[in-house]
């Protein structure tokens, strides 16, 4: 019993990210709001953003702009003082592909009201099958 | 000057996709002009990078001078070499063919469909030519969000296939990401080459299993391996036609590519084959796939929709033959890559001719194509034989690898799946060519359209030479199979497969 | 790092997920997903990684609302679930 | 469909967990993502590229081919919400309604015609016309020069502080986009005209290939700043620190430029005219 607590105490970030990532899954595939989905779509690309950030944690340590002096002087620089940031810069770039795919995902949402009226898919594929 | 060939092959449509972009606010005519020199350059340079690659000149750029395990490389091999020339001449010939297609449909949005275009096939050589795990990411989501926006441009449906697309397309791309995030919390690194050789003391974590199979979930999102392609035949059915003869034959051909580099380079061919055991699971999907998108073919009434079950079955061929784990079925699966790519192309220009002439491809609008459209329906001709397997055209070749593949490694129900397959194209293509010789024109329509009527015109030249291109270079890549063969893929086998 | 606050925000994050999807009104699910995109914004900001947070906070809570919210204002409120 | 979705929710939650079992212990500095590849940025990055904020010479240096992708990406965005969204302008302009400040009567202006009274006495009415909140247009007015200074610290700052490029290149957007929501869009567009963004969007992604294209001409590799030393002072440490600045700068333009060329077409559906 103890183990499995300690397993869930230590890692419970771990637990976060995968709880986000079937919340945002679920509305990507059960919605049926077109918009719903895309904030679903948004909900499961964070998730994977965190999952990276709690890679680069390290316990006492701080963030990863180095100390230093006015003339760029520096004490002997020890890794373990710093948060990892490596997964920092790619969930950079994984943010504002994010925010690329949502442009894109709305700017589409937008054509598809305007040819359908409605948003919900459910009504739209009836409206497909009529015509 | 060879040295910069990887750095160019990037920098070349990069830059020249955003002087499209600025030309069409200052100089539209310009355009296509430039696409057209930009798709040219990388098509020279990765023309130039095989012939390196043949000669044996290794080809390795490191991008801002820094090291591997640090910096982004670029790695040219067999394969990836093959594969270059093929993306950059499939972008290069659709481009020529789709000049007429664009100024009919949207004439006032030449620009950004270039830019876009060209981006795309950026995209696409730089998930070819990259050795870093992440930077594969990044380029996968350029070709995605390029894709996205070409193929909503369609009419009807589109916007709302394009939409379940990037649903189904972000699934995949987040499952890649994720499963290079559990590569790189257990081994530290994102270079291909780096994990490689930090994964083997590894295998039994639980880590490497769970990141290998979502990684191999995700691609098969994106390449539409059969239960997961359910966003695939709308998606490509509605994109325009200049669009969808781009899109179909690169965009599955190179996820497929990806996998083939995803189990090579990175996770090995010792861990997937020998440590998970997977293959034989895999090779029956694959002949599910198969036989799920023939049947789905033969149910549809749109000459274009059916190309997209085609389409579906024949990622089942490539995926089955890797995974079939031997020496023939892996040239198999490697040449089908080449071959399909180009018989794709090939099918849907030519339907990308008869929507420009009809307005649409469905069976109703056939009838008397032969006579009004000869050069399209001839190429159609060379195509199908080529995807149904008669031997002057490369098809053939590669399915033959394929089932000698299947037999060597005694997996009949392949083999009978191939073979069906190949059946049900027979008839597929012959209820068209049926359809179209001997139905007489004008039965389904009124009798106000004469027989010299504008929708009975052949496809102008611009279309029918890029068509008659591609349709030539399936019979002559039948002919030189076997140099292929022998002096490229042959050498990307590996190790453990002879 | 104070784990209270931690688990604090980690759960408010998922309340604000699970609201943001449930919401019956559109405009309701943009204002929660930024408020979600906040949040998420602290948590990084707590975990050290303060440029990921930086960008959230201006990409996610910021543009990405507003982006959501043009898009409501230019099609529906509306949703059945 | 919910029970499906369900499933594969459940499924893909119990592969996850299966594998959490085995990963490191979180926050653990002796996990093989802290000791592989990281270190080596921590510890030579102010010896190598003089930028104390190592995200930022990682971002921009060590791993810029990325980031130069990245930011392509986000042009891509933008061109696709042009190409998508944007309406032809129509040759004749549609009629539009002007209320007469001081009397409040409404006059309807039909195709090409014009008002001889002066314009200022006059502003145009939208069919989605929302009264406009003078405490809110006035307290925007004062606040986006401070926001635009900020954008443009961030981006100038990036090397030593939290920020760079991106969130630089999106708060100046937003301080745009805030423009045309206190006032409206039109406002905002005459301020900056769609081809302006465009164009931004456009050639800041030009200034970082150009750079990358630039080292390639002085022959160097693609993106290795050093090749800048004969161009700038202060030798090759220095000649990768300002490369990052002029790259940063770049990024800065081209998210700018999209953020508020996205945002027009959204809020517009693409005709420009009137919108949130």
């Amino acid at each position: 019993m103890e183990e499995v607590l300690r397993l869930v105490v230590e890692r419970y970030n771990y637990w976060i990210y995968i709880t986000l990532m079937m919340i945002g899954l679920y509305a990507l595939i059960a919605k049926n709001n077109l918009v719903k989905k895309i904030v679903g779509m948004n909900i499961f690309q964070t998730a994977v953003i965190l999952f990276y950030v709690s890679i680069g944690v390290k316990k006492g340590a701080t963030i990863p702009i180095i100390e230093h002096n006015y003339d760029m002087a520096h004490q002997a620089i020890r890794a373990a003082d710093y948060v990892n940031p490596l997964p920092h810069v790619l969930m950079l770039t994984a943010i504002v592909v994010s925010v690329a795919t949502l442009g894109v995902a709305l700017a589409i949402t937008i054509m598809v009201y305007h040819r359908y009226l409605t948003l919900e898919e459910d009504e739209i594929l009836k409206q497909i099958r009529e015509s | 000057m060879s040295q910069y060939y990887p750095a160019l092959l990037i920098a070349i449509p990069l830059l020249a996709a955003l002087f499209i972009s600025a030309s069409g606010w200052l100089r539209p005519a310009l355009c296509f002009p430039l696409a057209l020199t930009a798709l040219g350059g990388s098509l020279l340079v990765s023309l130039g990078l095989l012939s390196n690659v043949i000669r044996g000149i290794p080809d390795v750029y490191l991008f801002g001078g820094w090291p591997p395990p640090w910096g982004i490389y670029y790695r040219v091999d067999h394969l990836s070499a093959l594969v270059l020339a093929v993306v950059s001449i499939v972008g290069f010939v659709n481009l020529i063919a789709a000049r007429p297609a664009v100024e009919k449909e949207f004439p006032e949005k030449a620009a950004p469909f270039y830019t876009l275009y060209v981006l795309f096939v950026t995209g696409l050589l730089g998930m070819v030519i990259t050795g870093d795990a992440f930077n594969l990411y990044v380029l996968l989501e350029i070709a995605a969000i390029t894709g996205y926006a070409l193929i909503a441009l369609g009419k009807g449906r589109a916007p709302l296939s394009s939409l379940h697309y990037i649903f189904m397309g972000t699934i995949g791309a987040c499952f890649y990401l994720l499963g290079v995030g559990y590569l790189y919390i257990i081994t530290g690194s994102l270079n291909m080459e780096d994990i490689a050789r930090l994964l083997p003391p590894l295998y039994e974590s639980k880590v490497v299993t769970v990141a290998f199979v979502i990684l191999m979930v995700g691609i098969w999102l994106k390449m539409g391996f059969f239960p997961l392609h359910a966003w695939l035949p709308n998606a490509y059915t509605h994109a325009p036609s200049p669009v969808s003869s781009l899109v179909a034959p690169l965009m599955t051909k190179v996820m497929v590519y990806v996998m083939i580099r995803m189990v090579l380079t990175v996770f090995t061919v010792d861990y997937a084959f020998l440590v998970l055991k997977l293959n034989d699971a895999v090779v029956w999907l694959a002949v599910i796939a198969i036989v799920a998108g023939s049947l789905l073919a033969l149910a549809e009434k749109d000459v274009k929709r059916m190309l997209t079950f085609i389409v579906v079955a024949e990622v089942g061929y490539m995926v089955g033959g890797f995974w079939l784990g031997n020496r023939a079925g892996f040239i198999g699966a490697v040449l089908h890559l080449v071959n399909d790519a180009l018989m794709t192309l090939c099918l849907f220009l030519a339907v990308g001719n008869i929507v420009y002439a009809k307005g649409n491809s469905q069976w109703d609008s056939l009838p008397g194509l032969f006579r009004t459209m000869p050069w399209t329906m001839g190429a159609l001709v060379v195509g199908a034989l080529s995807i149904i397997g008669v031997p002057p055209t490369c098809g053939f070749f590669s399915k033959w690898y394929l089932l000698l593949g299947a037999i060597q490694g005694g997996h009949y129900g392949f083999l009978a799946a191939l073979l069906f397959s190949s059946l049900v194209s027979v008839v597929l293509f012959f209820r068209i060519f049926e359809i179209s010789y001997f139905e007489p024109f004008g039965a389904s329509h009124g009798p106000d359209h004469g027989e010299d009527g504008p929708a009975g015109r052949e496809a102008p030249l611009g279309m029918l030479v890029p068509l008659w291109m591609t349709a030539l270079g399936l019979v002559l890549l039948g002919l030189y199979t076997g140099e292929i063969v022998d002096r490229v893929i042959r050498h990307a086998v590996p190790g453990m497969m002879l | 790092m104070i784990w209270q606050l931690d688990l604090l925000i980690l759960i408010l994050v998922v309340l604000c997920g699970i609201g943001a999807i449930m919401i019956r009104d559109l405009l309701g699910t943009a204002i929660l997903f930024g408020a979600y995109s906040f949040m998420m914004c602290l948590l990084w900001a707590i975990m050290g990684a303060v440029d990921v947070a930086f960008t959230e906070a201006s990409v996610g809570a910021g543009v990405s609302t507003v982006f959501f919210v043009a898009t409501v204002y230019h099609t529906t409120r509306r949703t059945k679930d | 469909m919910k029970n499906l979705g369900l499933l594969i929710v459940v499924l893909v939650g119990a592969v996850l967990i299966y594998a959490t079992t085995d990963f490191p212990p979180f926050g653990d500095p002796e996990s093989p993502a802290s000791l592989h590849v990281s270190p080596r940025y921590l510890e030579n990055s102010l010896e190598e590229t003089a930028v104390p904020n190592v995200v930022t010479s990682v971002l921009v240096d060590y791993r810029g081919l990325d980031t130069m992708f990245e930011t392509t990406v986000v042009f891509a965005a933008g061109v696709a919400c042009f190409l998508l969204l944007r309406v032809p302008r129509r040759r004749t302009p549609a009629p539009r309604q002007y209320r007469h400040r001081l009397t409040g009567l409404t006059f309807r202006i039909k195709d090409g015609g014009e008002i001889s009274l002066p314009l200022q006495e006059f502003e145009p009415m939208e069919s989605i016309w929302t009264p406009h909140d003078f405490i809110i247009e006035k307290v925007c007015c004062y606040l986006i020069p401070f926001i635009q200074l900020f954008g443009l610290f961030v981006i100038a700052h990036g090397h030593h502080s939290p920020g760079g490029g991106f969130q630089g290149g999106v708060i100046l957007g937003a301080s745009i986009i805030l423009l045309s929501l206190s006032h409206d869009l039109r406002t905002a567009l005459k301020r900056m005209g769609e081809k302006t963004s465009a164009l931004f969007s456009t050639f800041g992604v030009l200034i970082y290939a150009g750079t990358g294209a630039l080292c390639l001409l002085l022959g160097y590799n693609f993106l290795d700043y050093q090749a800048l030393d004969p161009l700038l002072p202060g030798g090759p440490v220095m000649a990768r620190y300002h490369g990052i600045l002029l790259v940063e700068v770049g990024v800065g333009m081209a998210v700018m430029g999209t953020m508020i060329w996205i945002f027009r077409n959204l809020a517009s559906r693409g005709r420009h005219e009137e919108g949130l």
